[in-house]
């Protein structure tokens, strides 16, 4: 028995061990899971593509298909992204959204928040703290919040606003610290899935779900930064 | 071959028109250069499109405006030397050789390969590059390639132009035989009055896009005979050589000829140019040449600055030609006699 | 072993994939080639341009429109589903179509272009000589444009291989089934795991190289005879 | 105007961004491919090899490491700093340098073709005529390969235009300095902004047919006189 | 110009060895097909390289395997007509032709547009498209655009091949003379005797690869008397000439021909061949020959199965061909009297 994934990309590294976690108890089974940008399953969904599950990171997409009566579940809410300021040459630790005025930063890396969730929080947040005038000029936008990421990491940009779940990564985790941008700055990044049309009559589909809400699971979501639903 | 031709093609600057009815196998054309004889055989070959006219071949029509046929090039069965050899830069030289041969039905494949490749002089050459041949080897295999592909009608643009006297005089039988034993008729290009005469019996003439005539090669050499440097060739059927001292004597009709050359033949043919035959009122003396015949005068004609003299010797007709000076002195009239002479070394036995 | 059992698997489907592309495009991409080459109709700049064009779109959106064409309600996926086929989305065969779709002008412009250098005469030639045309295509075109076909299946292969967009779009990314190599080194970047990405970025680099070598050589060994 | 000012902006953009690649390839491929087609060097396959070699990897991922290879710690970032010319990344010469870069074996291949077919007897000739080698090259060759050119630059200039993958990664997607139109189409795209999509894409490929038609239409023309 | 060349260059089954050094501004080069004609002007132009050897110009060295100098062909000066004309087919003929003037410093350009074309009939041609010329149009755009380059040697393989006799011959003197007047040396491939007699000096004659001799056009003339259809070409300088009934009195050293053909210049060129000459030993009586000369044997040779009879005639030098048959009945020793017989028609003067 299989089931088909998928995930956004920033639930990379909490899935997989998600999922070894569900084979301990279901050891004949196979859980696929394909990572990618949350808009691109969006359209490849309505097209027929063959996901049982859908994790978005941007609840609006698990909506939509909703409504399109393209899911076979409610819509539910999984988990709540948090955003940071990081970078890799300087100390974050002790910056603020403030900082970000400083002329020696020339290049601030954000997901464009034209389609990305993050980016669009990240444009929230700079707004609210009243930034965003100051640093449009030395903006520069990733696709999606992993290329901003890098964006970064090869300090092309000095500093970039990206999740908290990928600073968690071992990959970037390394390079320092970051800044946690309060939560208030910013509507909630809230994330959702849903059971498609395609995994209706799946029952693995259903106990893969069921196996999100585990203790275990939530313990793995949290150590990679997410915070759940529900929870502060 | 039965040959009807009626066509009209335009370019900027030169119009060609052609209007032709003709029998024969060994057929020339003939005029300088520019004179259309390419575009000619390049819309018998079918890649050309006369603007307008029929083609017709042997009953079958080609093409036809009125009709609206054109049948495709490769359906003609007319198979060409280009004047630029055009051989496939891909292939060595057999498979250059053979391309249209194994295209060619098994049953109607007449011609084959060795003999030709030995008459062309090719046999070192067959596994050869193309791009590394001379300019005769490459006009060599691109006459053998359409040879080979036995073609109901052969059209040769220039087929000899590249080649040496010698290798020219080898292959011109060969090619006529090629036509008599193997029932190809040709349509042969030159520029050459020599070839004309040797290669062809009925000529089209082309002089600036239009076909000033059609006549035989006999004719036309007699009309060029004035103004060309060979003269008027004479073409004689002669018998089986004997030794006669250091010369040999052909039996010529009722004569004897004597000539320098010789071939163990049965047959021969032999050429012998209207200038090398000096007439005589009188019986000369002591003279270097060694045939002396004694003739009828047949007829005169005149081309150009040179009357032409038709002469019975012994039942053979010979051209001599002469100027008109010659004619009042000597009073050479139809019916009177003249003595012809001719130098033994005056004769070119034809390979063959 | 440096690389992943899914590595692997991805390396191998584009093997396929770009092995199926070239040859289906060397059968579609000849003739269409042949006749722009050749043709003397007024149709002929509005088609060469018709195949050009699939270059101007970025990828991922010519991917977008691909899979709303062939998705269940577009009119290929109609045509697939009327003819028996399924639907082409998410399936291997969809992926080749895609690509055969996207890399047309890579086939076609290097063969349009080798086949007009050729000129009229050798066809004519091979006419008078008794080739039906067909013939002399194989007999004489072929073998004058091999450096054409080459130049041309060349850009096709790698460029399927380097392919992406479209094939992220249309393919979605399916293990076994539509994950190529290409989509698969992009995965390991996004998840920032630089060193799968790297190494298997080289490895591609590496097998390209000598594959491209091999044919260079076979290419200069030819070019001598002509 | 059904197109708004920043689609405006990025249509401009990306028609200066294709010219310019397409004149500097044009400037740096032509040698490249001559070489390539002349040269008798063992290095030759190698040269062509490497060429190509920018095809088989995902734009995507070229454009990762090009962003490694341009940024403050990456090689060419050092140099173009040494050199004074700053970091690339995010600028218009640092797309057009990664443009280049990729698009190189769309110039060079073409090109190395038709130089091929020419031969080496239209050089020969113009050499007993007194033309140095580089004469030669402007009043022979250039004029034999006037359709390998026009391939070469069509399927550079749309491969220029239609690439994303690099664009996106090392452009940094700034309004007017490097947010061209396929980066602007997949925007929308991803934004759902459908109508938009539609509407940008359909006047590129309008644009472009255009100028195909154009171009197409000229090369018939002097097709007719070789 | 002087040339020293010794040369070797191997093809797989084919050597080429030449080594000749030589002073002449015509020189011919005469071979059979595949003698290796073609490969070695090749070498001279520079395009070709030889595998081992030296080659001198005037003193310059072109190239040298000990000296390691390969001087470029764009640098030699060297002009060249291919035997496959090799026009560049996106130029018309007027660019074709002026693409080596265009490239030859102001002051060396010697030979102007006008005078070439209207020689070479090129006339209409100069807008047109190089494809849609004929075969002998092609040739005559290759040699003039040759010539217009002014180059320091000019080659030349098989320049006239693809022409007509008629325009053949108008411009065979415009070769010489451009070579004369403008001191541009020339060196002449051809298979034709008769080209190789009016063309050139000196003569490297060759046959399968070897240079079998370095000569002059007069001794391969001689030598080839036998072989050849034309015979010896006799080549006379006569005076103006003067009407004389329907025919042209010329006067030629002490003696007078009369000729049925004339030219308007002061000094004439009339060819001759060997063969239109008959011996007498007495005067003979009513002859149709025009031109009965007394002349003095003044010796013989031999080629093949034909006596080469070389004659003082007033002064002038003619040579004769006769069988020995005739030697013997006329006992034509050195010394000894005969007469001469030669037809009016048997001179071609020589335009120029
Ligand atoms: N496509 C064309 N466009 C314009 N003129 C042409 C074209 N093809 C041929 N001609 C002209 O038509 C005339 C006849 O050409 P053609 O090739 O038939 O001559 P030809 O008799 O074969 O001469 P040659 O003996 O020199 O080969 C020439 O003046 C030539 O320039
Ligand atoms: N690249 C090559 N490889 C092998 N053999 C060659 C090459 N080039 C020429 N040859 C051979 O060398 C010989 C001489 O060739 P060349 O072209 O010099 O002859 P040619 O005297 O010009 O003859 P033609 O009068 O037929 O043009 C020929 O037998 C030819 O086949
Ligand atoms: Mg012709
Ligand atoms: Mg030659």
């Amino acid at each position: 028995e299989k089931i088909t994934v998928a995930a956004a990309a920033d639930l990379k590294f909490a899935m997989d061990e998600i999922v070894t976690g569900f084979n301990k108890n279901h050891s004949d089974v196979v859980v696929e899971v394909i990572y990618g940008s949350s808009g691109k399953f969006f359209t490849q969904i309505q097209q027929g593509a063959p996901f049982d599950l859908y994790f978005s990171a941007d609840i609006a997409y698990p909506r939509a298909l909703a409504k399109k009566g393209l899911a076979a579940s409610d819509v539910t809410p999984y988990a709540v992204g948090r955003i940071v300021l990081w970078s890799n040459s300087m100390d974050t630790t002790h910056m603020t959204l403030a900082s970000l005025a400083d002329p020696r930063i020339t290049k601030i890396a954000i997901a464009n928040p034209k389609h990305a969730p993050y980016g669009k929080r990240a444009e929230e947040a700079l707004r609210a703290g009243k930034m965003w005038d100051t640093v449009q000029s030395k903006l520069v936008f990733g696709e999606n919040i992993a290329h901003t990421a890098q964006f970064v990491q090869t300090g092309n940009a000095q500093i970039g606003i990206i999740a908290l779940s990928l600073v968690l990564n071992p990959e970037l985790s390394k390079k320092g610290g970051y800044y946690l941008i309060p939560d208030t700055l910013h509507l909630p990044l809230e994330q959702a899935y849903i059971i498609t049309k395609h995994g209706a009559d799946k029952l693995l589909a259903k106990q893969f779900a069921q196996y999100m809400t585990s203790k275990e699971t939530r313990r793995i979501m949290t150590r990679y930064g997410f915070v759940l639903p529900g929870e502060k | 071959m039965h040959l009807t031709l009626n066509v009209q093609k335009n370019f900027p600057g030169f119009h060609l028109a052609a209007d032709v009815s003709l029998s024969g196998d060994r057929v020339g054309v003939f005029g300088p250069s520019g004179s259309g004889k390419s575009t000619l055989v390049g819309m018998l070959a079918g890649f050309l499109k006369p603007d307008a006219g029929e083609i017709l071949l042997n009953g079958d029509t080609l093409f036809s405006t009125s009709r609206k046929i054109n049948v495709r090039p490769d359906q003609r069965r007319i198979a060409m030397v280009f004047q630029q050899h055009s051989l496939f830069p891909h292939m060595n030289v057999r498979n250059n050789l053979l391309y249209g041969y194994r295209r060619c039905q098994v049953d109607q494949r007449s011609i084959h390969l060795d003999t030709l490749v030995a008459v062309l002089q090719l046999d070192d050459l067959l596994e050869r590059d193309i791009t590394t041949l001379s300019g005769g080897q490459q006009q060599r295999v691109s006459l053998g390639r359409a040879i080979l592909a036995n073609p109901r009608l052969l059209l040769m643009d220039e087929p000899l132009s590249a080649l040496d006297d010698t290798l020219r005089f080898q292959i011109i039988p060969y090619l006529k035989s090629v036509s008599s034993e193997f029932g190809i008729p040709y349509l042969f290009i030159s520029h050459s009055l020599v070839e004309m005469r040797l290669m062809t019996d009925t000529v089209l003439a082309f002089d600036k896009g239009a076909m000033v005539g059609q006549t035989t090669s006999e004719q036309l050499a007699r009309d060029r005979m004035g103004s060309s440097q060979v003269g008027y060739i004479n073409l004689l059927n002669l018998g089986r050589a004997s030794d006669n001292g250091s010369l040999y004597a052909y039996p010529w009709g009722a004569a004897r000829l004597l000539l320098s050359a010789a071939s163990d033949r049965d047959h021969s043919m032999a050429e012998l140019s209207s200038k090398d035959i000096i007439l005589f009122k009188q019986h000369p003396e002591a003279i270097s040449a060694r045939n002396l015949l004694q003739c009828t005068v047949r007829s005169l004609f005149n081309t150009g600055r040179r009357i032409g003299v038709e002469l019975d010797c012994a039942g053979n007709t010979l051209i001599s030609e002469v100027v008109q000076d010659a004619v009042n002195e000597l009073g050479i009239i139809p019916g009177s006699t003249v003595f012809a002479a001719v130098k033994a070394s005056a004769f070119r036995i034809l390979p063959g | 072993m440096i690389l992943t059992e899914s590595d692997l698997q991805a390396i191998w489907l584009t093997v396929r994939l770009a092995t199926v592309v070239t040859v289906i495009l060397l059968l579609v991409g000849t003739p269409v080639a042949w006749w722009l080459a050749r043709s003397r109709s007024r149709l002929k700049g509005m088609i060469g341009a018709v195949v050009a064009l699939p270059l101007v779109l970025p990828p991922s959106v010519l991917g977008f429109y691909l899979l709303l064409a062939m998705g269940p309600n577009g009119p290929v996926g109609h045509l697939t589903r009327a003819l028996g086929l399924g639907n082409l989305p998410f399936t291997f065969w969809g992926l080749a179509l895609a690509s055969v779709f996207y890399s047309l002008p890579f086939m076609v412009q290097p063969l349009q272009n080798v086949f007009e250098s050729i000129g009229d005469r050798p066809l004519e030639v091979a006419a008078t000589l008794g080739a039906s045309r067909l013939d002399a295509f194989f007999s004489v075109v072929l073998p004058l444009s091999r450096r054409g076909f080459m130049t041309a299946s060349i850009l096709t292969f790698a460029h399927t291989v380097g392919e992406f967009g479209v094939v992220l779009m249309i393919g979605g990314n399916i293990p076994g089934v539509t994950r190529v190599a290409s989509v698969q080194i992009y995965d390991h970047v996004e998840a920032l795991e630089y060193a799968s990405a790297h190494r298997m970025a080289a490895i591609m680099l590496l097998f390209s190289f000598l594959t491209l070598l091999a044919l260079y050589a076979w290419r200069a060994d030819n070019g001598k005879r002509s």
